[in-house]
C-alpha cells in the first residue's frame, strides 16, 4: 500500500515536473521576447533540477541550480539587458517552409529517438554505484571521490576548457582598441 | 654503365637547376644551357642504341631500388626494343625542339626551358618505368609541363581552354587506370601473395575473364585518351593548334605515342583475353579514326589544326596494327609510331617556321610559299609525301607493314584502313597545294625569307632521318624483331591460360552482408 | 575509504603538458608584457613550447600506455596524430608571426589559443574515453570560436565566429546525444570497454538504442570533419576567419575531428561496421561530389579552399568506408601530407596580402607566377598536390586512399573518387591560370614578405615533395601507428 | 526502500521531447541569443538522459559527465555572449537572418 | 656481268643527288649535261645487259640480285633487288632509251625555265623511279617504284606551279593514281596473304596452288592499280589534265613510259592473269571501251596536246586489250611502238608549241610544214605509225593485238570490231591533227607569225632518232603470216609472258604446268588455227587497214577539202558535238560525285559531328559541372539557419537509415 502510494506519488511528481519541462521550454521557443525566453528557460532548468533529484542525483541537482539556472541564466539574461534587445519580429525572409519542413524533420527525428529508447533496451554493464551506496557516503562525497579519482584528467582538462574559455570571452569582448601607430 | 636510364630520366632535371641559376633576362645563355643539355641526353641515349642486344627480348639496361616497400613498388627501369626506339624518338625530338624555340619564345624563356627539360624527364620516364605505379608517376608529371606549355606560350585567343581541355581530358582517362592499377594490384595479391607493381611479374598473373574486361576498359580508356582514338579526340586539335611550335612537336611526337605505347606495354599484354574482347570495336574505332581524321583535316583551314587531324587518322594506324597482333601488324605499328613523330612532328616544325614569319596559320593566307621560300617547300615537300606514306620515305614502311598485318588478320578492316590511304594524299597534297603553290596573292608573303642556317640545321636531320627509315628500316626493325615476337607470344600464351570468369563484383554497396561476413563482430575490438 | 588516485603517468601526457604550459606561459607574458606592434616573440616563444612538446612526443612512440583510469592513451595513433597537430601548429603560429600584426590580432591570447586549441586535439586523438575526446573536442572548439573571431573589427571574421560558435554548438547537442545513447547501451564510457561489452553481448548488435546513438554521433562528428550535408558551416567560417585560423582549422580541426570521429568507430564501434559502411560510403561520395563541384564556382580563393577541404573530407571518408588496416593508415598518411599542402596554400594566401588589401580573389591571383616565381612555384606545387597530380605528396595520399577503397572493393567508390578528383583538377588549376596565363589588371604591389611565413611555406614544399617522393617511411610508420586499433 | 517506479523509458522520452523542442527553437528563432538558449536546451535535455542512465545502470559516469557538460556549457555561453556582444557591436543586430555577408 | 644491273637505276639517281643538291647552284649547261648523261650511262648499260642476256639461251634468261634486305618483319622479307629477264630489259631499254632522248630534248625545250636544275632532277627522279619499277624482282619494290613514277608525275605536271591548273592537275593526277595504288595494294596484300612471298620468281612458281576466285580477286585488283596508273576507264580522268606539265614530260612520262607500267605490270602478272579468266576479260574489255571511248573525245578536241593525250588513253586500251586476249608480247610490242611513235608525237607537238610561242590551240595553227618542216617531217612518221598504216610501226603491234583479240582463246569478235572503230576514229584524229596544223593557212596571229622558227638541233635530232624508230620499231615484230621466224619481239618476250609461236613451247625457265600451259594453250592456238587463219588475218588486216585509209580521208575533206564541214557536222549533231567535246562530262560527274560530297563530308563531320557533337559532349560535361555548380553553391545561403535546416535535413536521413537497418536486419 505504501509501496503504491510512493510509487503513485512518484508517478505524479514525473508528470508533473516534465509537464513544468515541456510548457517551459516550449515557452522559450514561442516567446518574443527574449528576456522572457530566458526566464523560462530559468523554469525549465529548475524543472530539470527537480528530475535530478528524483534521480537521486542531488549534487548535479545543485549544480544545475547553480551555475545552469543561476549562473549561465543571468549572464545570458544580462547580455539580453546589455544589449537592450527588443522583441523579436517576424523575419522578414519567408523562412515559414524551411522552418516548418526543420520542424517537421526535428519530429521525425523525436520519433526515431523514441523508437530508439522505448524498443528493445537492453540494459547496459550495471555497475556498483548504487543509489544504495551512494546515500550510505552521502552523494556529494560519492561523487567527489569518483570525480578526483577516476575522472581526474577529465577534470584537469575542464579546468583548461574553462580557462580557454574566460580567456576567449575576455579577448571577444573587449573592445577594439585603437591602433596605436 | 649501370645508371644509364637514371642518367637519362634525371639529366634534365639537373638542366632545370643549371637554368635556376641563370639570370632570367639571359636569354642565350639559358638557350644555351638547355640546348647542350638536351644535346648530351641525346648523346647519352646513343649508347642504348648500340649496346642495346638484338637477340633477346629481357629487359636492359635494367634498374630495380625499392621505393615503397610496403606496397612492393620498386624504381624500376628497363626497355626492351619497342621502348629503346621511343626513348631515341624523345631525346631526339627535343634537341629540335630546343633549337626550333630559339627565336619563336623570346618571353619567359627561362620558364619555357625548364618547362621542356621537365617535360624531358616525365616522357622518358614514362617510357622506361616497369612498375605500374612510377610509370603513373611520370605519366602524370608529363601533363603539367605540357599543360604549362600550352597554357603560357600558346596562341592566346584560346591558349586556356586548351590548357584545361587538354590536362582534364587526359586526367580524367588516367585516374581510372590508377584504379584498374590498384585492382590489379590486389588481385595479383590475393592469388600470389607478391606485393608487387611489377609489370614483368604482373604479366605472369593469369586473371579471370570477367575482370580482365574492367582493368582493360579502364586502362584502354585511359590510353585511347591519349592516342587519341576516335571519339576521345577533341582535345588534340585544340592542344595542338594553341600550343607553341616546340609544344606541337612533342605533343605529336612523343605524348601521343605514350597511348600507343601505353596499349602495347600494359593494356595488351596484361589482359590478353578482354583485348580480344575489346579488339572489334578498337579496330572499328581506329578505322572510323583513320577515315574521319583524313576528311575532317581535309577541310580545315588552319594548318595545325589540318595536322592534328591528320594525327588522328595516322595514330588510327597504329591502334590498328598493333591490334592486328601478328608481326607486321605490331612491328609496323611500332615504326609507325616513330614515323608519326618524325614526320608529323617536322610538320609542326615547319609550320612553326612559317608562323614566325608571317604570324599567321591559315591556309588561306598563304599560297605560292615555293617560289620565295624554295628550300623550305622541298623540305616541306619530303615531309609531307613522308605523312603521306609514299615509298622511300618512312611513312610507307610502316603504314605498309600495318596494312599488311591488318589484312592478313581480318580483310575487311585491312581494306577500309587502305582507303585512308587515298584520303591521306587528298588532304596532304591539297594543303600543299593551297600553301606552297599558286601565285602569290598576299603581298606580304612576297617578303618572306627563306629558311636560315639554324633551321636548315634543325630540320636536316629529320629529313634525313625519313629517308633513312624509309630505306634501310632493317636498322630499326632489328632492335624490335625479338621484343615484339615475344609480345605476341607471351599475348598468346596468357591469353590461353585464361581463368575460369567469376561475375565481377563492383557492386560493393549492395553486398553489405558479405562485408559483415568479413568483419564478425569479434573482430571490432582491439 | 580514503581516495585511491589513479595511476598517474605524466610522461604519457607529456607534450599536453608542455603545450598547456607553454600556452599559459604566453598568456601571461602577453599579458604583463605587452609590446604592442612587437608581439612577435610571443610566436617565437609558442613555437619553441611547440618543438619541445614535438621532442616529447618521441620518448611516447611506439608505445601503448593507458593512463588516467583508461581516459587516455599514449599508442601509436594518438602519437601520429599528435605530430600532426604540432606540425600544424607550429605551421599555424609561423604564419601567423606577421599575419597577425597585419590583422591587430597578435596578443598573446591568440598564441594562446592556437596552443589550447592544439591540446584540445590531441586529447581528442589520445583520449579513448567518450569524455576525454568530447573535452577535448570542446576544448579545440571553443578556442577556435574565438580565434575565427579575432578580428573584432571585421564584420566578416565576427560573422563566422558566431556562425561556427551556433552551428558547432548545435552539432555538439547531437554527439553529446550520441555519446549518452551509447552509454547507455553498455554502461560505460571507456572506449575499449564499450568495445568488449558489445563483443560479450552480440545481441546488443541490433539494438536501436545504440545504433541510434552511433547515427548521433556520425552527425556530430560529421560536423567537425565538415562532410556533406554538415559541412555548409565551412565555406563561410573559412572566409571570414584570419586566414591563418582559416588554415589551421582547415586542417587541426578536421584532422583531430577524424581522429575522434576514427577512434570512436573503429576502437569503441568496429562491430558496427556493417551498419555504417553504407552510409559513410554515401556520405564519402556526397562531400566529394558537392566539395569539388561547388569550389568550381567560387571567385574568392579561401572560400575554393574550403570547398577543397570539404572534398578532402571526402577522400579521407572513402578510406574510411574501406574500413581495413591500409584505409585507416591512408587516413593517417593523407592528413598530415594535406596539413602541408594546405597550410602552404594558405600562406600563400597571406603571403599575397598586405595590410587592408587581402588579395584574397582567384583573380587577383594573376601574373603573380612570374612577377613572385617562387611563390608561384609553391602554390601551383601545392595546388597540384592536393588536385593529386604525381610526384607530390597529394598524389600518394589519394593513391593510399584509394588502395584501400579498392583492396576492399569498393570499387565504384574508388572510381567516384578518382572521377572525382579529376574535377578537382579543373579548379586547382584555375588558380594557375591566372597566376601564369592571365595578365594581371591591376599590380599588386609592396607586399613585405615575412620571414616566419616564408619560411612556413619552404617547409610546406618540403613535406609534400617528401612525401610525395619518399613516401615510404612515413607510410610505413602510419602503418605501424594502427596497430592495435583495429 | 526507494524503488524505482518510474521507468527509464519515460525519462528518456522526455529527454527527447526537450531536445526536439531545443531543435526547433535553434532552427526557427531568429534572436542569436535565444538560439543559443535552445542549444542549451538541447544539452540540458542530453543531461536529463546521462542522469537516467547513470541511475539506471547505477554507474557514476553518467553524471560525471553532466559535470563536464555543465562546465562546457558554462565555458561555450561565456564565449557565446562574448561573441554576440562584439556582434552586436560590429553589426548592431544579433538577429541570424540578417546576417549573410557570406554566402555562395 | 648481268650483276651490274643496279646500275641502271643507280645513275639516274646518281643524276637526281647531284641535281638535285647541287643544281642551283651550278652552271645550268652542267645540270642539262648531268641529267643527260645519267640517262646515256643508264641506257648504255641497259644495252650492255641486254646483249648480255641474248648471248644466253632462251631458257635460262632470268637472272636477280638482290642490293639489301629491305623491309624484315616476322615471315615477311623484301628485299632492294632487280631481275634482269627478257621483259624487264625490254623495258628498261625502252624507258632509258626514249627517257635519254626525251632528256636531250629537254634541254633545248627547258632551256629558258628558270626551273631548269628542278626540271632534270625531277626528271631524274622519275627515270630512277621507272627503272625500279620494270627492274624490281619483288612486288613491293615494284609499288615503290609505281608511287614513285606517280610522285615524279606529281611533281612535273605541277612543274609550273604558280599556276593553278597545273597544281590542280598534278594533285588530281596523284590522288586519282592513289585510288589505283589502292588496289595495287590490296593485290599485294592478298598475294602476301596467301602466297607468303613478294618475290616475283617465288609467287609465280606458287600461285597456281591459288584457287580461281583468289587469283581472279587479285587479278583485278592488281588491274585496278594498272587502270590508274594507264588512265583506264574509269580512272583515266587525270591524263588528259596532265598535259599541264612541260611537253617533254607528257611525252615521257604521259605517253612513252609511266602511263605503260600498268601493261607491263599485267604481262609480268601474266601467270596469275592466265589462271584468271574473268579478270583477263575485264582487263580486254575495260582495254577496248577506253580505246573508243577516249578516241571519241579526240574527235573533237582542239587542244594539240589534248588530242594527243586522248590519244594515248585510246592506245593504251589497245594495250590492254592486247594483254586482255592474253597476248601479253603482242600488248607489250605496241607498248614499244607506242613508245616511240607516241613520244615523237608529243615532242613534235612541243616543238609546234615552240615555235608558236606556246600556243596550243589547233584552230590557232595551220600551215606549219613549211616553216617547221623538220618538225613536220618528223611528225609525219609518226601519224602514219599511229593511224596504223602499213610499213610504219605501229600497223605491226596494233594489228597483232586486233588479230589476238579475234583469234585468241580469251578473244572476241567484238572486242576486235570495237577495236578497228577505235582504230578508224584514231587515223581520222591524228590526221585532223596533222592537217590542222601543219596544212591550210597559218591563223595564227601576226604576232606570232613573226616568230615561228624551227627548234634548235639538240631538239631536232631526238625527233629524228624517235622518228626513224617509229618506221622501223615495228620490224621486230613481223607478224608469222608474212615470215614466220620474224616475230623477233614474241620469240623474245616469250619465255616471260608466253604466247607466241614455236617458241612458246620451247620455254623452260618457267616450265611450272600451269605457266606451261597457259603458254601452250596460246601457243597451239595460233598453230592449230594457224593454216585456216592465215587468210582470216589477211582480210582482217585488210579491213583495220581500210577502216584507217577511210578515217584519212575524211580527216582530208574536213580539215582540207572543206573547212566549213566540222562545223556543220557538228550543228546537225550539236549533242553529241557538245557530248564529246566537254568529253562526256566525266569530270564534272566526278568533281560532283567525289570531289564536292567529300568535301562537303568533311565539313559536316568537322562542324557538325566534331565541334557539336563530340566536343559539344565534352564541353556540355563541363558547363553542366559548371552549372551544377552555380546551382548547388547557391543553397549556401549565408543564413545559418538554413545551415541548421540542411544538418537536420541530413541527420534525420542519417538516422532514418540506421533506424530502418535497425529495424529491418
Amino acid at each position: 500500500m505504501a509501496e503504491n502510494v510512493v510509487m503513485l506519488f512518484q508517478w505524479l511528481v514525473f508528470l508533473g515536473i516534465a509537464l513544468v519541462c515541456i510548457f517551459a521550454s516550449i515557452m522559450v521557443i514561442s516567446n518574443k521576447n527574449p528576456v522572457h525566453c530566458a526566464l523560462w528557460m530559468v523554469l525549465t532548468f529548475l524543472a530539470t533540477a527537480g528530475l535530478y533529484v528524483m534521480l537521486h542525483s542531488q549534487f548535479i541537482a545543485i549544480v544545475q541550480v547553480i551555475v545552469y539556472a543561476g549562473a549561465i541564466m543571468m549572464l545570458i539574461l544580462f547580455v539580453v539587458m546589455l544589449l537592450d534587445l527588443e522583441v523579436e519580429l517576424r523575419s522578414r525572409l519567408k523562412f515559414l517552409y524551411s522552418k516548418a519542413i526543420g520542424g517537421f524533420f526535428a519530429v521525425l527525428l523525436m520519433l526515431g529517438i523514441f523508437y530508439a529508447v522505448i524498443t528493445r533496451v537492453l540494459k547496459g554493464n550495471v555497475g556498483s554505484f548504487t543509489p544504495e551506496k551512494v546515500s550510505a557516503m552521502g552523494n556529494v562525497k560519492a561523487v567527489g571521490k569518483v570525480l578526483f579519482t577516476d575522472y581526474l584528467f577529465p577534470f584537469e582538462v575542464a579546468s583548461i576548457l574553462l580557462v580557454v574559455g574566460i580567456v576567449g570571452a575576455v579577448i571577444m569582448s573587449k573592445r577594439r582598441e585603437a591602433r596605436k601607430e | 654503365m649501370d645508371h644509364l636510364l637514371s642518367t637519362i630520366i634525371f639529366l634534365p632535371i639537373v638542366g632545370v637547376l643549371v637554368l635556376l641559376f641563370i639570370n632570367k633576362e639571359n636569354h642565350s645563355a639559358i638557350r644555351v644551357v638547355a640546348f647542350v643539355f638536351s644535346l648530351v641526353e641525346f648523346i647519352l641515349s646513343l649508347p642504348l642504341f648500340f649496346l642495346f642486344n638484338n637477340a633477346t627480348h629481357e629487359m636492359q639496361f635494367q634498374e630495380v631500388v625499392p621505393w615503397i616497400e610496403s606496397y612492393g613498388i620498386t624504381y624500376h627501369l628497363g626497355i626492351d626494343g619497342i621502348s629503346l626506339l621511343l626513348v631515341l624518338l624523345t631525346t631526339f625530338l627535343t634537341v629540335l625542339c630546343i633549337l626550333s624555340s630559339w627565336s619563336a619564345i623570346t618571353v619567359r624563356v627561362k620558364e619555357y626551358m625548364i618547362s621542356f627539360l621537365f617535360l624531358e624527364t616525365g616522357m622518358v620516364g614514362a617510357l622506361v618505368a616497369l612498375d605500374l605505379v612510377l610509370f603513373y608517376v611520370f605519366w602524370e608529371v608529363m601533363l603539367i609541363p605540357m599543360y604549362l606549355l600550352i597554357g603560357i606560350w600558346g596562341d592566346p585567343k584560346r591558349r586556356i581552354y586548351a590548357a584545361m581541355k587538354f590536362f582534364i581530358y587526359t586526367m580524367a582517362g588516367s585516374v581510372l587506370m590508377l584504379v584498374a592499377i590498384l585492382a590489379l594490384y590486389f588481385f595479383n595479391l590475393k592469388a600470389t601473395g607478391i606485393h608487387t607493381f611489377g609489370v614483368l611479374e604482373l604479366y605472369k598473373t593469369v586473371i579471370p575473364v570477367g575482370t580482365q574486361y574492367w582493368l582493360f576498359a579502364a586502362f584502354a580508356v585511359a590510353f585511347a585518351i591519349k592516342v587519341p582514338m576516335f571519339p576521345f579526340h577533341t582535345w588534340l586539335p585544340d592542344a595542338h593548334t594553341e600550343a607553341p611550335t616546340a609544344g606541337s612537336v612533342i605533343l605529336a611526337g612523343v605524348l601521343l605515342k605514350m597511348g600507343t605505347y601505353g596499349f602495347i606495354r600494359f593494356a595488351m599484354p596484361l589482359f590478353p583475353n578482354a583485348a580480344m574482347v575489346f579488339l572489334p570495336l578498337i579496330c572499328i574505332l581506329a578505322i572510323i579514326g583513320i577515315i574521319y581524321g583524313a576528311m575532317v583535316s581535309m577541310m580545315q583551314a588552319d594548318l595545325k589544326r589540318l595536322v592534328a587531324f591528320s594525327s588522328v587518322s595516322h595514330l588510327g594506324y597504329v591502334m590498328l596494327g598493333m591490334f592486328a597482333l601478328n608481326m607486321q601488324g605490331v612491328e609496323g605499328s611500332v615504326y609507325q609510331m616513330l614515323n608519326h613523330g618524325v614526320s608529323t612532328g617536322s610538320l609542326f616544325l615547319l609550320v612553326g617556321m612559317i608562323y614566325e614569319r608571317r604570324h599567321t596559320r591559315m591556309i588561306s593566307d598563304f599560297g605560292g610559299l615555293s617560289k620565295v621560300m624554295p628550300v623550305f617547300a622541298v623540305i616541306f615537300m619530303i615531309v609531307t609525301l613522308s605523312s603521306i606514306g609514299l615509298p622511300g620515305t618512312n611513312g610507307f614502311v610502316g603504314e605498309f607493314l600495318i596494312l599488311l598485318g591488318v589484312f592478313r588478320s581480318k580483310i575487311v578492316y585491312g581494306v577500309m584502313a587502305a582507303t585512308g590511304v587515298i584520303l591521306g594524299a587528298a588532304y596532304m597534297l591539297w594543303m600543299f597545294q593551297r600553301v606552297m603553290f599558286g601565285e602569290i596573292k598576299n603581298p606580304e608573303n612576297m617578303k618572306l625569307k627563306d629558311l636560315n642556317m639554324r633551321e636548315i640545321a634543325t630540320m636536316v636531320p629529320l629529313v634525313l632521318l625519313i629517308f633513312v627509315m624509309g630505306i634501310y628500316p632493317k636498322l630499326f626493325f632489328t632492335k624490335m624483331d625479338v621484343s615484339v615476337d615475344h609480345f605476341l607470344k607471351g599475348f598468346k600464351a596468357k591469353y590461353e591460360m585464361k581463368g575460369e570468369a567469376p561475375t565481377p563484383r563492383l557492386t560493393s554497396i549492395l553486398t553489405v552482408e558479405s562485408v559483415r561476413e568479413r568483419v564478425s563482430p569479434s573482430s571490432g575490438t582491439n | 575509504m580514503g581516495i585511491t588516485v589513479p595511476q598517474i603517468n605524466f610522461s604519457i601526457i607529456a607534450p599536453e603538458l608542455i603545450i598547456s604550459a607553454f600556452a599559459l606561459v604566453v598568456l601571461l607574458l602577453g599579458v604583463f608584457f605587452p609590446r604592442t606592434g612587437k608581439n612577435d616573440y610571443l610566436g617565437y616563444v609558442s613555437l619553441v613550447g611547440i618543438v619541445v612538446a614535438f621532442l616529447y612526443t618521441f620518448p611516447i612512440m611506439g608505445k601503448s600506455q593507458y593512463a588516467f583510469n583508461n581516459m587516455i592513451v599514449a599508442d601509436g595513433f594518438g602519437v601520429f596524430f599528435k605530430v600532426i597537430f604540432l606540425i600544424i601548429a607550429f605551421l599555424t603560429v609561423l604564419i601567423s608571426i606577421g599575419y597577425a600584426r597585419r590583422v591587430d590580432i597578435d596578443f598573446g591570447e591568440y598564441y594562446a589559443l592556437i596552443m589550447f586549441a592544439t591540446l584540445g586535439m590531441m586529447l581528442m586523438a589520445a583520449g579513448t574515453s567518450l569524455i576525454t575526446i568530447f573535452l577535448g573536442l570542446e576544448t579545440m572548439s571553443i578556442a577556435i570560436y574565438v580565434l575565427a573571431g579575432l578580428m573584432r573589427g571585421d564584420r566578416k571574421s565576427i560573422e563566422s565566429a558566431l556562425k561556427y560558435f551556433l552551428l558547432g554548438a548545435f552539432a555538439t547537442g547531437f554527439l553529446l546525444y550520441g555519446m549518452a545513447l551509447i552509454y547507455g547501451s553498455t554502461g560505460t564510457i571507456i572506449l575499449e570497454e564499450i568495445a568488449a561489452y558489445i563483443k560479450s553481448k552480440p545481441e546488443l548488435l541490433r539494438s536501436p538504442m545504440i545504433i541510434m546513438g552511433i547515427a548521433l554521433l556520425t552527425i556530430g562528428f560529421g560536423f567537425k570533419v565538415a562532410t556533406v550535408p554538415f559541412h555548409m558551416w565551412t565555406p563561410d567560417v573559412y572566409e571570414g576567419a584570419p586566414t591563418s585560423i582559416t588554415a589551421f582549422m582547415a586542417t587541426g580541426v578536421k584532422a583531430a575531428g577524424f581522429a575522434g570521429f576514427i577512434r570512436v568507430f573503429f576502437s569503441a564501434l568496429g562491430a558496427f561496421q556493417p551498419d555504417w559502411i553504407a552510409i559513410m560510403w554515401l556520405l564519402a561520395v556526397a562531400t566529394m561530389t558537392v566539395g569539388n563541384v561547388v569550389a568550381i564556382a567560387q571567385t574568392n580563393i579561401k572560400r575554393m579552399l574550403a570547398y577543397s577541404s570539404i572534398a578532402h573530407a571526402g577522400y579521407i571518408l572513402v578510406a574510411f568506408v574501406a574500413g581495413n588496416e591500409l584505409g585507416t593508415a591512408s587516413i593517417l598518411f593523407y592528413l598530415l601530407v594535406y596539413a602541408f599542402m594546405n597550410i602552404g596554400a594558405f600562406t600563400v594566401v597571406i603571403l599575397l596580402g598586405k595590410r587592408g588589401e587581402e588579395n584574397v580573389l582567384i583573380s587577383d591571383y594573376a601574373g603573380i607566377g612570374f612577377k613572385y616565381p617562387l611563390l608561384g612555384a609553391s602554390m601551383t606545387i601545392f595546388m597540384l598536390s592536393m588536385a593529386g597530380i604525381p610526384p607530390l605528396g597529394g598524389f600518394m595520399g589519394k593513391f593510399y586512399i584509394f588502395s584501400a577503397a579498392v583492396k576492399a572493393e569498393y570499387y565504384w567508390l574508388a572510381v567516384i573518387g578518382v572521377l572525382n578528383s579529376a574535377i578537382s583538377v579543373y579548379y586547382y588549376l584555375r588558380v594557375t591560370v591566372f597566376m601564369y596565363f592571365r595578365e594581371p589588371e591591376r599590380e599588386i604591389t609592396g607586399l613585405t614578405f615575412s620571414p616566419a611565413s616564408v619560411v612556413a611555406v619552404i617547409i610546406s614544399v618540403w613535406g609534400v615533395l617528401y612525401m610525395g617522393i619518399f613516401p615510404s617511411d612515413i607510410l610505413a610508420l602510419a602503418q605501424r601507428s594502427i596497430t592495435g586499433l583495429l | 526502500m526507494i524503488i524505482p517506479t518510474v521507468p527509464p523509458s519515460c525519462y528518456l522520452v522526455l529527454g527527447a521531447i526537450l531536445f526536439t523542442i531545443g531543435v526547433i527553437g535553434a532552427l526557427t528563432r531568429r534572436n542569436a541569443i535565444v538560439v543559443f538558449m535552445c542549444i542549451e536546451l538541447m544539452l540540458n535535455a542530453v543531461n536529463v538522459s546521462f542522469i537516467t542512465l547513470s541511475r539506471f545502470l547505477n554507474s557514476p559516469h553518467g553524471v560525471m559527465f553532466v559535470f563536464f557538460v555543465m562546465a562546457v556549457a558554462a565555458a561555450e555561453a561565456a564565449v557565446g555572449l562574448a561573441i554576440f556582444v562584439q556582434l552586436y557591436r560590429t553589426r548592431e543586430t544579433i538577429n541570424v537572418d540578417e546576417i549573410n555577408l557570406m554566402k555562395w | 656481268m648481268l650483276d651490274y644491273v643496279w646500275l641502271v637505276p643507280l645513275f639516274p639517281a646518281v643524276g637526281f643527288i647531284i641535281n638535285g643538291l647541287i643544281g642551283k647552284r651550278i652552271d645550268r649547261r652542267l645540270v642539262g649535261w648531268i641529267g643527260c648523261s645519267a640517262i646515256g650511262l643508264s641506257f648504255f648499260f641497259s644495252i650492255l645487259l641486254f646483249f648480255e642476256l641474248i648471248q644466253l639461251p632462251p631458257a635460262s634468261r632470268h637472272h636477280e640480285f638482290e642490293i639489301f634486305e629491305w623491309v624484315v618483319s616476322g615471315d615477311f622479307r623484301t628485299v632492294i633487288g632487280y631481275q634482269v629477264d627478257p621483259l624487264s630489259i625490254l623495258m628498261a631499254l625502252v624507258v632509258s632509251g626514249v627517257s635519254f632522248f626525251i632528256h636531250i630534248y629537254s634541254i633545248g625545250y627547258m632551256h629558258g625555265d628558270p626551273g631548269y636544275p628542278r626540271y632534270f632532277t625531277y626528271l631524274n627522279l622519275f627515270v630512277f623511279m621507272m627503272l625500279n619499277l620494270v627492274l624490281a624482282n619483288n612486288f613491293l619494290l615494284m609499288f615503290v617504284g609505281w608511287e614513285g613514277v606517280g610522285l615524279c608525275s606529281y611533281l612535273l605536271i605541277g612543274f609550273w606551279f604558280e599556276r593553278d591548273s597545273a597544281s590542280n592537275a598534278g594533285k588530281k593526277a596523284f590522288v586519282v593514281n592513289r585510288v589505283g595504288d589502292f588496289g595495287f595494294l590490296l593485290g599485294i596484300f592478298l598475294i602476301f596473304t596467301n602466297l607468303g612471298t613478294l618475290d616475283f620468281t617465288e609467287v609465280f612458281h606458287k600461285a597456281p596452288s591459288l584457287d580461281v576466285t583468289l587469283a581472279t580477286t587479285i587479278a583485278i585488283l592488281l588491274f585496278i592499280g594498272a587502270a590508274g596508273k594507264s588512265a583506264q576507264l574509269p580512272l583515266y580522268v587525270w591524263l588528259p589534265d596532265a598535259m599541264e606539265g612541260p611537253t617533254p614530260v607528257s611525252s615521257l612520262i604521259h605517253a612513252a613510259t609511266m602511263v605503260t607500267a600498268g601493261v607491263y605490270m599485267i604481262a609480268r602478272c601474266n601467270v596469275l592473269y592466265s589462271m584468271a579468266p574473268i579478270a583477263l576479260t575485264i582487263v580486254a574489255v575495260i582495254g577496248v571501251a577506253t580505246a573508243i571511248y577516249a578516241a571519241s573525245i579526240g574527235l573533237t578536241q582542239n587542244d594539240i596536246k589534248r588530242v594527243l593525250a586522248y590519244s594515248t588513253i585510246s592506245q593504251l586500251g589497245y594495250m590492254f586489250l592486247g594483254v586482255g586476249v592474253g597476248a601479253y608480247g603482242a600488248g607489250m610490242f605496241h607498248l614499244m611502238t607506242h613508245a616511240f611513235f607516241k613520244g615523237l608525237l608529243f615532242l613534235g607537238a612541243g616543238s609546234v608549241m615552240h615555235a608558236m610561242s606556246g600556243e596550243l590551240d589547233m584552230r590557232k595553227m595551220g600551215g606549219l610544214r613549211r616553216k617547221i618542216p623538220i618538225t613536220f617531217w618528223t611528225f609525219v612518221p609518226a601519224t602514219l605509225a599511229i593511224a596504223g598504216i602499213p610499213g610504219f610501226s605501229g600497223f605491226f603491234s596494233k594489228d597483232e593485238i586486233l588479230w589476238q583479240a579475234y583469234s585468241s582463246s580469251h578473244g572476241h569478235f567484238l572486242l576486235w570490231a570495237v577495236g578497228v572503230i577505235a582504230a578508224g576514229m584514231t587515223s581520222f584524229y591524228m590526221f585532223r591533227l596533222l592537217f590542222m596544223t601543219f596544212f591550210g593557212q597559218c591563223r595564227a596571229p601576226e604576232e606570232v607569225k613573226k616568230h615561228i622558227h624551227e627548234s634548235p638541233k639538240v631538239m631536232t635530232v631526238p625527233l629524228g632518232v624517235l622518228s626513224v624508230l617509229s618506221i622501223i620499231g615495228g620490224y621486230v615484230g613481223i607478224p608469222h603470216i608474212f615470215g614466220g621466224g620474224f616475230n623477233k619481239i614474241g620469240e623474245f618476250l616469250a619465255p616471260v609472258v608466253g604466247g607466241h609461236g614455236e617458241v612458246a613451247k620451247g620455254h623452260a625457265v618457267f616450265s611450272f604446268e600451269k605457266v606451261a600451259h597457259a603458254a601452250e594453250g596460246g601457243g597451239a592456238t595460233a598453230t592449230a588455227h594457224g593454216l585456216q587463219s592465215a587468210s582470216m588475218e589477211m582480210i582482217l588486216m585488210a579491213i583495220s587497214v581500210i577502216v584507217a585509209l577511210i578515217g584519212i580521208l575524211m580527216a582530208y575533206v574536213f580539215y582540207i577539202k572543206r573547212p566549213n564541214l566540222p562545223g556543220i557536222v557538228a550543228e546537225k549533231g550539236k549533242t553529241l558535238y557538245t557530248v564529246l567535246i566537254n568529253k562526256y562530262f566525266v569530270d564534272e560527274i566526278y568533281e560532283f560525285c567525289f570531289v564536292d560530297s567529300l568535301k562537303s563530308l568533311g565539313i559536316a563531320l568537322w562542324k557538325g559531328f566534331d565541334d557539336l557533337v563530340i566536343d559539344g559532349a565534352v564541353n556540355g560535361v563541363g558547363h553542366l559541372t559548371v552549372g551544377l555548380s552555380g546551382v548547388l553553391r547557391k543553397i549556401q545561403t549565408g543564413f545559418v539557419q538554413s545551415y541548421a535546416f540542411f544538418m537536420i535535413i541530413g541527420g534525420v536521413i542519417v538516422v532514418g537509415y540506421y533506424m530502418i537497418r535497425a529495424i529491418f536486419y
